[in-house]
């Protein structure tokens, strides 16, 4: 489904990612782990296209979209969240999430222009919120809002775009041992309902718990790859988060 | 008469190059300083056609069309460059067109160019202007209310966010800068044929501030409190004739206390005290 | 005040009694609009201190007709899009004459607005050509920039002989029209223009200029500008070691150009309309008069002004003031008239022909130094 | 030696931006704020000067009181008018600014007169030094001394200075640099000063170098501040002073060859458009 071939990127000399190659097959929930400085976010946003390659392709799909901007990406099904919930903090929890309902819609100014029927937007993003359990917030600014309810309309944010692939960026930070937990269990349902789903994670517990398959990035470049239990029995990858602070260091 | 007549012309200009920006500035969250520039180009496309026999009507509509062409040129600039950086180039901008029309002497130069065909009388111009407002006001009230106002918000709040819904954030900067300058071409159309003679002085960095506290002080974002915003500041300094003196000292400091004591300008005074949001 | 119902009529009234200003309303309004605040304002002062002194003068001898004269002042800021409410607002307060003591681009906007309305409009000093082609009604009391143009080359070429010049030309309309006129004549003379350089209203910073002007070595300069850039251009001209004569315009013509260039101001020639040691009584008064009231010396400026408000004074008097119309032939049948800027009269167009003065700097002050009075070379057009 | 003269010219030019500049970055770096008015700071430290001068006959007398009231008037700017609506969106604070530059310009004429002063005795002025076929004025000379000096003494107090560490401590952090016991308040009021200090002074020898103090001659010497330091890449010190250097000879330049095309503020601002397309963060800033 996804495919990166041959990642990457160099800020100022230093190789942030190195020749990665990974793939993500149809309905599947792995996992991209790795030290702070690893490269993970770097490697994120060349897969979602907020940074270009130096080298190396990504394919969705079949299709190369390396330089294909993030929007039409989204369009597409490629979807992301951000690490940092950001929401529009102006408009209330239903209209953040009727935005991106409203693709379609807002696909081409033009068409945008001359569209003012909100209802079937306003449904769908009203059942988003429902079955998130956030339809309570609905009417409050975002603003307002607290960080449990802005993640899971994040999440409504991005289900309202129907992804088939979902990339989600430390999804889990800033929550909670029980709020984590169940954030967890939303994101495996997810999946099983058929969205494919590539998940950036500090919180190592839930990531083992949830994902099929880890990838571990250390140094820029793909240290091990398999099922999360065999992956983290690895002399290296506990070496390499062990000495993390070294290498961040030394990548800062 | 024809002194309130020449007053309701220039404030419903002013009324359409300040919801002009306000459709850059305010829906679309894109800062200018150079506004002015625009109204200049539409000044020069539509007076230069004028003058070379094309009927009124399509020189204004040409004189558009330049406008919003250089709309879409800084649209793109803003692209690369964003919010302070997107501020001082557009202010750029104001300069760069201000100081290449002084050194063109097919543009008149610092002479500018006189003698525009004026096929109207004074209710003509006035009736034009005023029919111009209204259809610029219908027009903001109308984005507002679409799905285009909507993508405006979202990229005017957080492009990155607007982008990872599937906003096209380029394609949206674009249109904004293309109907906001657009909206000024028209103006400067009308002013052209109404005063048969623009020089450039008439476009430079003051009237780009102007035009900006226009919006700020009726409140960014707020299409009918830009239109009092225009209408109050186009009447204040005919009001004030009587501190001719200080004129300016009382520009600036209701400039300063509008910030200081209500950013959101009227339409954020409207809301402080009746509770209502202006649209 | 035009008065238009009963209450205002009664607020009037009311008014005169309580104040009693006796026939206040039989004042002569002319109206008068100035740069007065903005990048002008202080030539815009200047002006309307040369229009009141006038004024001042022709009340005090008894006014015009028995009636005095009152000047109903606006500010135009040096704006094109300001003059335009401010022409109608004229227009709607009755008044039969206007004076323009502004630039060209103020003056050229109302110029239209007042020909329609058949309002006599004398402008004082804006040079652009086009205001007086607006109409029958324009009139102006300064040189036209191509008259004055000419008249710097044939003092180059004639009296100071010399042939290479190098024009530094302020980038407005004052500078373009003395530009356009001086390389129109510069052949009739034998002075060839080797180069030239222009600068914007707002530079004060020369430096890139200087090396050029040194690099081209011509033998004299003739800069247009005003005093605020003229001043410091020459300063550093002259800074920068460039020794060659210096020929300016009426645009320095104010003891702010001397106390900005100080030794540097030195020498320079200028062309206007205003002799320092001149016979003329009615020059002689103004300059003297104008020093005594406002405690510093007479300029250009206020004299043209001066001149304008005379020129109405004077075609009141003949036909009364009441009818815009008669009022226009007054005006344009003024001929040979004595004023502070000269022997005055107007051609076909409504252009004034006067001689045009010549003066030096020395010691610090404007002094005589030749007058031109060519009256095929000054001829202004009359078309 | 032509190209020679219009690079010395383009250098001088380019002290003046940077004295101003540096103000205006400091600013920026801090608070996020397009300071406008430092327009007005300039020009009250320009007729302060010139008043003392006249007064006193002492240009050391004139460069301190000018100094030291236009190192009042920008703290009092920042309290009255920027202070409290540091929270307000960006073009809140940068319309407020522009209303002071407004408000004060007029205000300088109404008090001053709408005539420029100039200096009743300016030797400076009247004074040039020959160097071979170059011939600079004795303020030429001095812009150049007092640009150098002043961003030298910044340059030290920056780096080895408790207040200027602080002061550094707050630009890449203040909520780091409070809990560690930094005024932050206390910087801004000493970078306001600072900025005003060195706009004040570069008034006076603008004033100088024109002989010639008017009520707009900050205007464009500020919004070619904000062309510079956004050229530099917004708050960056270093980036600040190579692109008042380099705007200052291009415009040298740019005025002679560019002559029939163009004039001296479009050239500026032509430079930072073409700049700012080819490099968005600036040229010494950091790609986000």
């Amino acid at each position: 489904m996804l495919e990166g071939r041959d990642l990457s990127i160099a800020f100022g000399g230093v190789r942030a990612v190195a020749g990665v190659n990974l793939r993500v097959e149809r309905g599947e929930l792995a996992g991209l782990i790795g030290p702070n400085g690893a490269g993970k976010t770097t490697l994120l946003r060349l897969l979602t296209g907020v940074l270009a390659p130096d080298s190396g392709s990504v394919r969705f799909e079949g299709r190369d979209v390396t330089q294909m901007p993030i929007h039409r990406r989204a369009q597409l099904g490629f979807v992301l969240t951000h690490q940092i919930v950001r929401p529009f903090r102006d408009m209330t929890v239903l209209d953040n999430v009727m935005v991106a309902a409203a693709t379609q819609v807002t696909l081409r100014p033009w068409r945008a222009l001359v569209s003012v029927d909100t209802r079937p937007a306003r449904l769908r993003a009203q059942a988003l919120l429902a079955r998130l359990g956030i339809a309570d917030a609905a009417d409050k600014p975002a603003r307002s809002v607290p960080l449990g309810y802005l993640k899971r309309m994040q999440v409504a944010r991005a289900l309202a775009l129907e992804p088939r692939l979902l990339m989600l960026d430390e999804p889990l930070a800033g929550l909670n041992y029980t709020e984590a937990a169940r954030f967890a269990d939303l994101i495996a349902q997810l999946n099983a309902e058929g969205i494919t789903i590539v998940l950036v994670e500090h919180n190592l517990g839930e990531v083992t718990r949830i994902a099929r398959r880890l990838l571990v990035l250390h140094n820029g470049a793909v240290l091990a790859e398999g099922v999360p239990r065999d992956v983290m029995a690895r002399h290296d990858v506990r070496d390499a988060y062990l000495g993390a602070d070294q290498d961040a260091v030394a990548h800062a | 008469m024809d002194y309130y007549l020449s007053v309701a012309t220039f404030a419903a200009l002013n009324v359409i190059l300040a919801l002009g920006l306000n459709l850059i500035s305010g829906f679309c969250g894109q800062v200018s300083l150079g506004h002015a520039a625009f109204y200049g180009l539409g000044a020069y496309g539509a007076a230069l056609c004028s003058v070379a026999g094309l009927p009124m009507g399509l020189s204004v509509a040409v004189g558009m069309m330049v406008a919003g062409a250089f709309g879409i040129l800084t649209g793109f600039a803003a692209l690369r460059v964003r919010e302070d950086f997107l501020a001082i180039v557009t202010m750029g901008v104001g300069f760069l067109f201000l100081g290449a029309v002084r050194k063109q002497a097919w543009l008149g130069a610092e002479m500018g160019i006189a003698k525009i065909p004026s096929p109207l009388d004074k209710w003509g111009y006035a009736m034009l202007a005023i029919g111009g407002a209204v259809a610029l006001l219908l027009l903001s009230l109308h984005v507002r209310r679409s799905w285009m106002g909507r993508a405006f918000g979202a990229v005017a709040q957080d492009e990155d966010a607007a982008r990872s819904i599937g906003i096209d954030v380029s394609g949206y900067k674009i249109a904004a800068f293309f109907i906001g300058t657009a909206a000024a071409g028209l103006a400067g159309g009308i002013y052209a044929h109404m005063t048969q003679l623009i020089v450039p002085d008439a476009f430079n960095f003051v009237q780009s501030v102007t035009i900006l506290a226009m919006v700020v002080v009726g409140g960014i974002g707020s299409t009918l409190g830009v239109v009092a915003g225009a209408v109050l500041l186009t009447l204040m300094p005919e009001m004030f004739r009587f501190i001719n003196d200080y004129k300016l000292l009382v520009y600036g400091g209701l400039l300063l206390a509008v910030m200081r004591f209500s950013p959101e300008g009227l339409a954020g005074l409207v809301h402080r005290w009746t509770g209502r949001r202006l649209a | 005040m035009s008065l238009k119902s009963p209450s205002t009529l009664l607020v009037a009234a009311a008014l005169a009694a309580a104040f009693a200003v006796p026939a206040a309303a039989q004042n002569i309004r002319i109206g008068f609009h100035a740069p007065l605040t903005g990048f002008a304002a202080s030539d815009g002062k200047t002006a309307l201190q040369g229009a009141e002194l006038a004024v001042e003068q022709i009340n005090a001898a008894g006014g015009v007709n028995g009636r005095k004269l009152e000047l109903v002042v606006q500010d135009d800021q040096g704006k094109p899009d300001q003059a335009l409410p401010l022409a109608n607002k004229y227009i709607g307060e009755g008044l039969k004459v206007v004076i323009s003591g502004s630039y060209s681009g103020p003056t050229r906007a109302a110029a239209g607005v007042f020909q329609n309305a058949r309002i006599p409009y004398i402008t004082a000093y804006a040079i652009h050509p086009d205001i007086t082609r607006a109409g029958n009604f324009m009139f102006r009391t300064s040189f036209m920039g191509e008259v004055q143009g000419r008249a710097a080359v044939k003092l180059i070429g004639d009296s100071l002989k010399k042939r290479k010049v190098t024009l530094l030309t302020l980038n407005n309309d004052f500078g373009q029209a003395l530009s356009a006129g001086f390389k129109e004549a510069a052949g009739k003379f034998g002075v060839q223009v080797t180069s030239e350089y222009t600068y914007a209203m707002g530079d004060r910073q020369f430096g890139s200029i200087v090396a050029s002007v040194k690099k081209d070595d011509p033998e004299v300069l003739y800069i247009s500008g005003y005093f605020f850039n003229g001043g410091p251009l020459v300063a550093q001209l002259r800074a920068g070691g460039v020794t060659a004569p210096i020929v300016g315009t009426e645009g320095f013509d104010t003891h702010n150009f001397i106390s900005i260039a100080k030794d540097a101001a030195e020498g320079v020639i200028i062309t206007t309309s205003l002799d320092r040691d001149t016979k003329l009584p009615e020059m002689r008064q103004f300059i003297d008069d104008y020093e005594k009231r406002f405690n510093v010396g007479a300029e250009m400026v206020a004299a043209s002004t001066h001149t304008a408000v005379n020129v109405v004074a004077a075609a009141m008097r003949k036909v009364g003031a009441d009818d815009s119309v008669k009022l226009r032939e007054a005006i344009a049948a003024t001929k040979d008239m004595a004023v502070a800027t000269g022997r005055i009269g107007f051609n076909a167009l409504g252009e004034v022909y006067k001689a045009a003065q010549i003066q030096i700097i020395k010691g610090g002050k404007f002094r005589y130094y030749a007058v031109i009075d060519d009256p095929v070379l000054l001829a202004p057009p009359t078309k | 030696m032509y190209y020679v003269e219009l690079l010395l010219v383009g250098l001088v030019w380019g002290c003046t931006y940077a004295m101003m500049a540096l103000g205006l970055t400091l600013v920026y770096g801090l608070l996020r704020i397009l300071h406008v008015a430092q327009a007005t700071v300039f020009t009250l430290g320009a007729y302060v000067g010139l008043l003392v001068a006249n007064h006193t006959g002492s240009l050391a007398a004139a460069f301190v009181a000018a100094g030291l009231a236009a190192g009042a008037l920008g703290p009092l700017i920042y309290r009255l008018v920027y202070q409290p609506i540091l929270d307000k969106p960006p073009f809140v604070a940068l319309v407020a600014s522009i209303g002071v530059l407004i408000a004060m310009e007029d205000g300088f004429r109404l008090v001053f007169g709408p005539y420029g002063l100039s200096f009743a005795k300016n030797t400076w002025f009247t004074t040039s030094l020959r160097f071979g076929g170059l011939s600079l004025n004795l303020v030429q000379i001095w812009i150049a001394i007092a640009a150098v000096v002043l961003l030298l003494l910044f340059a030290l107090f920056a780096t080895r200075t408790r207040a200027g560490v602080a002061w550094r401590a707050t630009v890449s952090d203040p909520a780091i640099a409070e809990s560690f016991g930094v005024s932050v308040s206390g910087v801004r009021h000493l970078s306001f000063f600072i900025a005003s200090v060195l706009a004040g002074v570069a008034g006076v020898l603008v004033g100088l170098l024109n002989n010639l103090v008017e009520p707009g001659m900050g205007s464009v010497i500020s919004y070619k501040g904000l062309a510079i330091i956004v050229l530099g890449g917004l708050g960056n010190v270093p980036g600040t002073l190579l692109a008042s250097v380099l705007l200052g000879v291009v415009e040298s330049f740019g005025t002679v060859y560019l002559d029939k095309v163009m004039d001296r503020d479009a050239i500026a601002f032509m430079f930072l458009i073409v700049v700012l397309m080819i490099r968005p963060q600036g040229l010494l800033g950091k790609a986000h």
